[in-house]
C-alpha cells in the first residue's frame, strides 16, 4: 500500500493548488499507516465504549435498543476527538507547521487535505464499523442506513470542527483535555441531527430532512472551518 | 530592481515581560549575508520567525522590495526559503518523500531535482530509508537539501551549522556562497564563524533592549 | 402594592424560597462582578507601584 | 496601513489605551449611580408592584432576573466576540482587552439565568432542572464561555491568548444561532409541549414594564462592571508605559 503511494507521488510532475491537496492527503495518509496504532485506536475506542452502555446501564435489548442511536453517535463523538490532538501536534513539533504556513500555496488547501485524511482514518472508518457495533446494541436493522448516512455526512463536520480546537491549542503542551472542552459544546448541532436521524429510520420516518441539515452544517464547516483553522495556526505558531 | 530586499524599521518585541529589541532597524540587500548574533535568550530566532512571518507578535514596519511585507505576503512566500530550529522533517517519511511535499508546497521548486539534491548533501541510497533511522546529523542534512532545490532569492536560517560535520560546514559555506554569488541574500544566526565570506555584516542583539 | 403584610411579602404565596433564593442569588452574582474587579484592581496598582519603586531604586 | 484612512476620528481614540482608561474613569460614576438606581428600583418593583401571575403566582417574579441576565449573557457573548474580531483585524489592543473583560461577567450571567432558570422551574415544573430548550442553550452558552476563558489563560503570552480566544469566539458566535436552532428543534421533538418559563401571550404593561427597567439596570450594570475590568486590563497590560507610571506614582505618593 505504501508503495503504491510512493509510486504515485513520483509520476506527479506539475504541483498546482490540486496536486497540492492530493500530496498532503497522500503524506497524511501515508503518516497514519506508517503509524498502525493510530490508525486502529479510535475504533478500539469507539467498541470499547459502546461495550460500557451495557454494563453500566442494563444488558436489556429493548432498553440497549432505544439507547443506541445516541450511545453510537456519543461514542463517535468521543472517537474523533480523541484522534483529534494529533492532527497537527506532530507537524508543530518537527517543524513542518512552520513550513506550510510559508508556502505561498493557500493555506486552507493543506487544512483541507488534512482535515480529509483525518475524517478517512476516523470518521469514514468509524462509519464503516458502526453497523457492526449497532448489532450489538440491539439497533434495529431498519436503523442501520440512518446510521451509516448521518455518520458519513456527519462526521466530517465533526473533523471540521474538531480541526479548529485542534489548530487553537496545537501550541500548548497539555491541549487534549483543553480541546474537548473547546469543542464539545459545538458538536452538540450535529449530535442532535445524526441521532435523531437514526432515530428517525428506526420508526421508519423519512431521513431526507435530518439528512440535508447534517449537509448543511457540513457545507457552512467546508466554507467556514478551514478560516478558522488557518488563522487558528497562524496565531498558535506565532506565539 | 534597486533598493534593499528586505527593510527592518523600528522593530519592536517583548516577551515574557523583557523587551527583546527596540526600535531595531537595518536593511539587507541583495548579495549580502546578514549574521544575527546575541547570546542565548537574546532574541535571534524570534526575530528570525518575524523576518520570515512566522510569528506577528512585533510592533514595527518590515518592508519587502519596498512595499509593507503584509501586501506582498504571497510574492515574499515564493522568495523565501526558511530554514527554522525544528528540521521540518518527518521521521516516518523518507527523504526522498519528505522533499517531495516540500517541492508540492513550493510550486516553483523542480520536483525532479530532488534525488540530485539529495546526492548533494551525502544521501544518496537512502532515499527510500525511512527519516527515524538516520542519524542526527543525516536528518539534518535531509532538511538543508532544501538548500540545493531552492531558488529563492531570500534565505533565512536559524543555526543551519549544528549536527553537521566540519566537511558538510564547508560545503555549506560554499553552497551560501553560491547563493549570494547569483545575487541571494541571507540572513543567520549561527554559532560559528563563517570562514571566506567577505559580505558578512553583523547585527548584535545583546545592545538591543535588555532593560 | 400587590401584598397586604410583610409576612405575605415575606412568603410571597408559597414561593418566598424560591423568589429569595433567586433574589439572594441575583444579589450575589452582582456584587461579586463589582467587588472583584474592584479588588482585583487594587492588588494590581499596589503589586505594579511596587515593582516600579523597586525598579526605580535599583537602577 | 491603507485602511485607517476612512476610519472615524473616535475608532481611533478608543484604540489608545491611555485615552479609553480616562473616559472609563469619567463615565464610571455616573453609569454606577444609574445601575444601581435602576436595579434598586426595578426589584422595589418587580417584587413589591408588579401583579402575580395568574398561573405561577409570586414565583413568576423570578422573571425579571432571570430574562436579564439571559439576555445581557447572549449580549457579552456577542461583544466578546465582535470586540474579538476588531483586536484580530486591526490588531487593536484595546479591543482585545474587552473581550478578555467580556469571558468573566458573561459567564457569571449565565450562571445567574441557569440558577434562576432552575429554582423557577422547581414551583413551575416540579423539578429543579428541565431540559428545556432555553435552559439547555444557556448552559451551552455557558459551556462556550467556559472554554474561552480556558484557552485564554492557557496560553502564556497575552496578544497569542487574545487572538486565539477571539478565533473561538466567533467560531461560537457562528455557532450559537445553529445550536438554539437544534437545540430547540430537538425539544419540540422529545417534550410534550408544556407551558414554557418565559413565553407568555401578551404580558400586560405593569408586567413588562418593570422588566424593561431591569433590563437596562442589567446593561448598565454590565457596562460598570466591564468599564472597571477594562480599566484593570489597561493598566496590566500597559504597566510599561509613562502615563501609567505617572498614574501609579501620584497614587501613590497620597
Amino acid at each position: 500500500m505504501a508503495d503504491l503511494l510512493t509510486n504515485a507521488a513520483a509520476e506527479q510532475a506539475q504541483i498546482g493548488p490540486g496536486g497540492l491537496f492530493m500530496a498532503t492527503l497522500r503524506r497524511d495518509l501515508m503518516l497514519s499507516l506508517r503509524r498502525k496504532s493510530e490508525l486502529v485506536n479510535p475504533l478500539i475506542f469507539f467498541l470499547m465504549v459502546i461495550t460500557l452502555f451495557p454494563l453500566g446501564v442494563s444488558p436489556e435489548p429493548g432498553f440497549l435498543a432505544q439507547l443506541a442511536p445516541g450511545a453510537l453517535w456519543v461514542a463517535a463523538l468521543l472517537a474523533t476527538l480523541l484522534s483529534m490532538d494529533g492532527l497537527f501536534r506532530t507537524d508543530f513539533d518537527d517543524g513542518s507547521l512552520e513550513q506550510l504556513l510559508l508556502s505561498p500555496q493557500p493555506l486552507f488547501i493543506v487544512v483541507l487535505a488534512k482535515v480529509l485524511a483525518h475524517w478517512m482514518l476516523s470518521g469514514l472508518a468509524l462509519t464503516l464499523v458502526a453497523p457492526v457495533i449497532a448489532v450489538m446494541l440491539f439497533l434495529p436493522a431498519e436503523g442501520m442506513p440512518g446510521l451509516m448516512l448521518s455518520l458519513l455526512i456527519g462526521t466530517p463536520t465533526l473533523s471540521l470542527v474538531g480541526a479548529i480546537g485542534a489548530a487553537l491549542t496545537v501550541g500548548l503542551k497539555r491541549g487534549g483535555v483543553l480541546i474537548s472542552l473547546l469543542v464539545l459544546p459545538l458538536y452538540i448541532p450535529v449530535l442532535i441531527f445524526g441521532t435523531s436521524a437514526v432515530q428517525a429510520a428506526v420508526t421508519g420516518l423519512p431521513l431526507g430532512g435530518y439528512l440535508a441539515l447534517l449537509g448543511a452544517l457540513l457545507a457552512l464547516g467546508l466554507a467556514l472551518a478551514p478560516l478558522a483553522i488557518g488563522a487558528a495556526l497562524r496565531i498558535s505558531v506565532s506565539g | 530592481m534597486s533598493g534593499p530586499m528586505l527593510k527592518v524599521e523600528n522593530l519592536f518585541c517583548e516577551r515574557d515581560d523583557r523587551v527583546l529589541f527596540e526600535g531595531l532597524g537595518f536593511s539587507v540587500d541583495a548579495g549580502e549575508i546578514v549574521q544575527i548574533e546575541g547570546a542565548n535568550g537574546s532574541g535571534k530566532t524570534t526575530l528570525l520567525r518575524i523576518l520570515s512571518g512566522l510569528s506577528r507578535n512585533y510592533e514595527g514596519e518590515i518592508y519587502w522590495r519596498g512595499e509593507p511585507i503584509d501586501d506582498v505576503r504571497d510574492q515574499f512566500c515564493r522568495e523565501l526559503l526558511y530554514f527554522g530550529h525544528q528540521p521540518g522533517v518527518k521521521a516516518l517519511l523518507t527523504p526522498e518523500e519528505n522533499l517531495r511535499w516540500y517541492c508540492a508546497l513550493h510550486p516553483s521548486l523542480d520536483a525532479s531535482r530532488v534525488s540530485e539534491a539529495l546526492e548533494q548533501v551525502g544521501l544518496r541510497g537512502f532515499e527510500d530509508v525511512p527519516c527515524h533511522s538516520l542519524s542526527a546529523g543525516q536528518h539534518r542534512r535531509v532538511s538543508l537539501s532544501r538548500l540545493y532545490l531552492s531558488d529563492a532569492p531570500l534565505w533565512i536560517l536559524d543555526e543551519p551549522f549544528t549536527a553537521i560535520d566540519k566537511r558538510g560546514v564547508a560545503a555549506k559555506e560554499a553552497l551560501i556562497g553560491r547563493h549570494i554569488a547569483r545575487g541571494g541574500s541571507v540572513i543567520l544566526t549561527t554559532h560559528q564563524d563563517l570562514q571566506g565570506s567577505s559580505a558578512v555584516r553583523s547585527i548584535n542583539l545583546d545592545q538591543q533592549g535588555g532593560t | 402594592m400587590s401584598f397586604n403584610s410583610i409576612s405575605e411579602f415575606l412568603t410571597m404565596g408559597g414561593h418566598g424560597l424560591y423568589v429569595w433564593l433567586s433574589y439572594g442569588l441575583g444579589l450575589v452574582v452582582i456584587l461579586a462582578n463589582l467587588i472583584a474587579p474592584l479588588q482585583a484592581g487594587k492588588r494590581l496598582r499596589a503589586q505594579l507601584t511596587r515593582r516600579l519603586l523597586r525598579e526605580s531604586n535599583g537602577s | 496601513m491603507s485602511d485607517k484612512k476612512w476610519m472615524p476620528r473616535w475608532f481611533y481614540q478608543l484604540a489608545s489605551p491611555r485615552w479609553c482608561y480616562q473616559i472609563c474613569g469619567k463615565l464610571l460614576p455616573g453609569f454606577t449611580i444609574a445601575a444601581l438606581v435602576l436595579l434598586i428600583g426595578g426589584t422595589v418593583w418587580a417584587l413589591l408592584f408588579a401583579p402575580a401571575d395568574y398561573q405561577q403566582g409570586n414565583s413568576f417574579r423570578i422573571i425579571y432576573l432571570h430574562v436579564p441576565s439571559a439576555i445581557l449573557a447572549q449580549s457579552c457573548y456577542m461583544l466578546m466576540a465582535i470586540a474579538g474580531a476588531i483586536g484580530l483585524i486591526w490588531k487593536m489592543k484595546v479591543a482585545d482587552m474587552v473581550a478578555k473583560s467580556c469571558a468573566p461577567v458573561g459567564a457569571s450571567l449565565a450562571v445567574l439565568a441557569l440558577l434562576t432558570g432552575a429554582i423557577w422551574g422547581k414551583p413551575t415544573w416540579g423539578s429543579w432542572w428541565v431540559w428545556d430548550a432555553r435552559l439547555t442553550s444557556m448552559l451551552i452558552l455557558f459551556f462556550l464561555y467556559l472554554g474561552v476563558m480556558a484557552l485564554n489563560s492557557a496560553i502564556e503570552s497575552e496578544s497569542t491568548a487574545a487572538q486565539a480566544s477571539a478565533v473561538l469566539a466567533l467560531v461560537g458566535l457562528v455557532n450559537i444561532p445553529i445550536i438554539k436552532y437544534s437545540v430547540e428543534w430537538w425539544n419540540t421533538l422529545h417534550q410534550p409541549a408544556t407551558f414554557k418559563l418565559t413565553e407568555k401571550p401578551a404580558m400586560p404593561a405593569e408586567m413588562w414594564l418593570p422588566l424593561l427597567v431591569m433590563v437596562v439596570g442589567f446593561y448598565l450594570f454590565f457596562a460598570v462592571t466591564l468599564m472597571m475590568r477594562l480599566r484593570n486590563e489597561i493598566l496590566r497590560r500597559e504597566r510599561r508605559a509613562g502615563w501609567v507610571k505617572e498614574i501609579l506614582l501620584s497614587n501613590s505618593a497620597v
